[in-house]
């Protein structure tokens, strides 16, 4: 294993306090407990929306908090849920008076961590609502699993309830939002090389010099099917199939097109990626009217990439077209 | 060693050290079906009980031990098992609070009602190849031990036995809770990796029971 | 090799199209030749940007295509300058009859190349201004070599000289803002492991489990010293070492840090490396009053960083902060 | 074969050949001190070459023939090889404009002006370890046969294998120009890959007029 790094245990603390001087104008960050909060939290009035999960998955979630996007980000360490304390700090610390909003990718780690924490938070008076994306097709969703897992579609959650909090929106009205994208919302990944943790110093699973893994959950978690490497364009199209028969898009839909890199797969090839994702949608007479590419939602140095696909509506854009000042999303102002 | 404070202190010590030896084993096993971390989670979440457990009170209860080890676990581990095993330990605690020493009834009662809190939170069903594979059996060949005359012990002795052959028999499962349930037919051949900590747990507690 | 492409010989081209599609809103491509322009040039009376270079080092130089910045950027194949003919067009595309700049890394095949599109724009009446980064301090800079490479200061330089020509300055004010961010700009990477290029499939140089290569190039050519993996922070000093000693820092002395990514390194690293690189400067009394972190000069995959330390003035902070509109910087718009 | 435009063309498509054939030797060497393209470059330009050279009409004259290789590597090589063999082929083709067949003293002003185009772009001295390296020691050693009173075909063969020994000679060099020149001492041991082409490229030419 070769990583900037110092000590292993120390990779989160030392990313956050950099992140927190590199983005000082926008962020502030506590250290004990660990979170990463709006420099200008809490804002009376306004919606907080927190959340968080294991670090690794870089700009994700720090990377959204300013702006008409996160108040706060709770990072675990490494692929591993936050606990509770951190969660309810940051919940206090961003709430200005009008609610909070937790935003949570489903995996049980996080799902329990945040549940416990919005408990205490209730206990102490802050009305609290969370949100569960989903948007990972390659997994079932049935009764007999842990649910579909939230992936890159976090990010469009994230945006779009921001700016509705930002607004002046409601807490119901932020979740309603926040759920109507994450109903609108479907992603499916592929890794060509494994991650490797910090504190393992293995990769976290291993592929074979030829094949992929399609499928693939941002923790290196196996997906539908591993295969031997195809040219970029059958990739994508084995990523876009089971997207379009999850949600029925219908011919005339417009939708947004977010094609997210792993970490370590060269931007180039997300372009590529890209192109071929805009020809099917083109073909099935879906119109794209956004676009998002770019390393998002990532897997430490895995590559690889996901297409997410988001169904608009007048709303749903006008809501990720306003401004939104983060470190890793920025325009309007 | 009868099961008083002293003992669940001894225990906990054990299972830091145990969660420290086998850091790499369950980090393996998770990689397999999950995410690599649970041997780093346990790990981690031990080392801070370890550093917390002698600002006890030398008056100290076994409840007021596993309440320390259950706030301490959710507030460092993270993940799936710290709420799962915080939840246990708490429950668990709840169950024989006041207690200076556990009687096998206690004993009994203190299984139970931590894998109560691992269902209560987790809603894992046995055979789900989750952690509580390892709980169940657990508890009900402590309750089999006991209404056979079993000593406090020889209880502890066959729940961590139990334990054992639970987390062995989650490997030629389907996972349907946690990460593995992602994985389909291919978590088969793999052993539940909190399976295997809550047989390391048990199978501590009877250590340190069985010594002097 | 494991890359998201289709045929190795399309890579370029395929991305290109896909970048095309992804910023329609701020950029349009052509194909043949191939170059990308801002969607609104030429733009009458301002002063035109072009740059360009081997492809692999996205966002260089398309992502910086916009508002305030470049008005076009001329890609040649992956890290192999693109040849007179596309920047010929380019500069042609972009002429509003107030000049074009040229921003060329100190490579010799880029030099040759943009010498030869310039001189054939100048037949045919565009003036032409060329100035030429070089900011890589691991390479010494001597009448027996090649000069020192441009690297990532070479971001800054596009985004500084960009603003003046949005602000309406004419050819030889922007060159000589331009010339003046060269001089106070210096940069060294490292490399942790080396990429893959498409047509070559295999790595760029070798190295050993536990090697990492200090003053790395950013097409993989070797830099100053192989060493052994150290802590990321006594990576961070070796880099910054040269960086200070370069140009002649002084305590006071405000400057823009830019911690940048080889394409394959974990965005939590990178903000390990700020972290260490923004506590070196501070022990020196240098004062970090604008910061940039991300991947904006990548080598492919490569697994690294480089840090960029460039000396500012009240006029390069106000040109730094001016709006800018582009695919992957973006701010005040 | 006379050292005419059939000749010329034949000796361009066996460098396209060539370059195809040694196009991973090339990258391989550049790949050692350099970027690793200059095999992919000088296929690519080749080829393209290639696929223009029908369209010349049949009264093309060498020089007709070495001008559309000029701006053909001009515009579809790229990097530094791409420049400088461009300059070289259209410094060589005006050298010996007018020319149906070329005789000694055209062969070695063709390539004294190649090398004198390398050398006024690149601004390379010998020894700087690059092409130059092999065109030098070939316009010297053509000059010398030229003066010895050897025949076109000859003058040719002496050029090419004194190219091949300049390849092979910038080997232990430090190189002071290019991509190579950033590596210092580490760049010894290694054979420039413009010198080596260079080479390929004089040895086609020899071979193409050695054969009927
Ligand atoms: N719903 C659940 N009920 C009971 N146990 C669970 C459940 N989900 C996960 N687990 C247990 O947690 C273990 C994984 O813990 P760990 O790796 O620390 O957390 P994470 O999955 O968040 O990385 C699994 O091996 C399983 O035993
Ligand atoms: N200044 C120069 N003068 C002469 N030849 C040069 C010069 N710079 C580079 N070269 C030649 O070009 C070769 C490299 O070509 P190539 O790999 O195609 O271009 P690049 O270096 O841009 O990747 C070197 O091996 C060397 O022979
Ligand atoms: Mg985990
Ligand atoms: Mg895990
Ligand atoms: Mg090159
Ligand atoms: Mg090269």
């Amino acid at each position: 294993m070769k990583k900037l790094v110092n000590d292993p245990k120390n990779v989160v603390i030392e990313a956050v306090a950099g992140f927190g001087a590199a983005h000082a104008d926008i962020v502030r960050v506590s250290t004990d407990p660990v979170y990463i909060a709006r420099s200008d939290a809490p804002i009376s009035g306004k919606v907080g929306l927190v959340s968080g999960g294991g670090s690794g998955h870089e700009p994700l979630h720090g990377g959204f908090v300013g702006f008409g996007m996160l108040d706060a980000a709770v990072p675990g360490a490494v692929f591993t849920s936050p606990t509770p304390d951190p969660i309810l700090a940051a919940t206090k610390a961003v709430d200005g008076g009008a609610g909070v909003l937790h935003i949570v990718k489903n995996y049980t780690g996080d799902v329990l961590n945040f549940e416990t924490a919005a408990d205490l938070a209730l206990a102490e008076g802050i009305e609290v609502r969370s949100v569960i994306v989903n948007d990972d097709v390659a997994v079932k969703d049935s009764l007999y699993t842990a649910g579909r897992r939230g992936v890159a579609g976090t990010v469009l959650v994230e945006k779009i309830a921001g700016a509705a909090a930002e607004r002046g929106d409601s807490l119901e009205a932020v979740t309603a939002v926040a759920e109507r994208v994450i109903s609108q919302v479907r992603s499916m990944g592929v890794a060509l090389t494994p991650c490797v943790v910090p504190h393992a110093g293995e990769g976290s699973f291993t592929l074979g010099e030829d094949e992929i893994e399609i499928g693939i959950g941002i923790h290196g978690e196996p997906g539908r099917a591993r295969i031997k490497l195809e040219p970029a364009d059958a990739i994508v199209d084995r990523l876009l199939g089971p997207i379009l028969e999850d949600i029925p898009f219908v011919r005339g839909d417009q939708v947004l097109l977010f094609v997210n890199g792993m970490g370590g797969t060269p931007q180039i090839e997300l372009y590529i990626v890209f192109r071929r994702a805009a020809e099917v949608l083109a073909e099935q007479g879906i119109t794209v009217v956004r676009t998002l590419v770019g390393n998002f939602t990532t897997s430490l140095e895995m590559q690889g990439a996901s297409v997410t696909v988001l169904k608009l509506d007048a709303e749903l854009t006008s809501l990720w077209d306003a401004p939104v000042q983060t470190a890793a999303l920025r325009w309007g102002r | 060693m009868n099961l008083n404070a002293t003992w669940a202190k001894a225990w906990i010590r054990s299972s830091a050290q145990v969660m420290s030896q086998h850091r790499v084993e369950l980090i393996n096993l998770d990689r397999d079906i999950g995410d690599g971390d649970h041997g780093e989670n346990m790990d981690r979440g031990f080392q801070a009980v370890l550093l917390k457990l002698d600002d006890l009170p030398p008056e100290a209860s076994p409840a007021d031990v596993f309440k320390l080890v259950a706030t301490t676990l959710i507030s460092t581990v993270g993940g799936a098992a710290g709420p799962l095993y915080g939840t246990a330990f708490l429950k668990g605690a709840a169950a024989v609070a006041g207690s200076a020493e556990l009687d096998g009834t206690a004993l009994v009662a203190f299984l139970t009602a931590a894998r109560d809190g691992v269902v209560l939170r987790g809603k894992a069903e046995s055979g789900d190849k989750t952690m509580v594979d390892a709980w169940t059996p657990a508890v009900d060949a402590a309750e089999a031990a006991l209404a056979g005359g079993a000593h406090d012990r020889a209880i502890l002795s066959a729940a961590a036995v139990a334990a054992e052959a639970g987390a062995l028999a989650t490997e030629p499962w389907i996972a349907r809770k946690g990460r593995a349930s992602y994985l389909g037919e291919r978590a088969i051949g793999h052993r539940d990796p909190g399976a295997q900590s809550s047989a390391l747990l048990l199978r501590a507690a009877a250590d340190t029971a069985a010594t002097a």
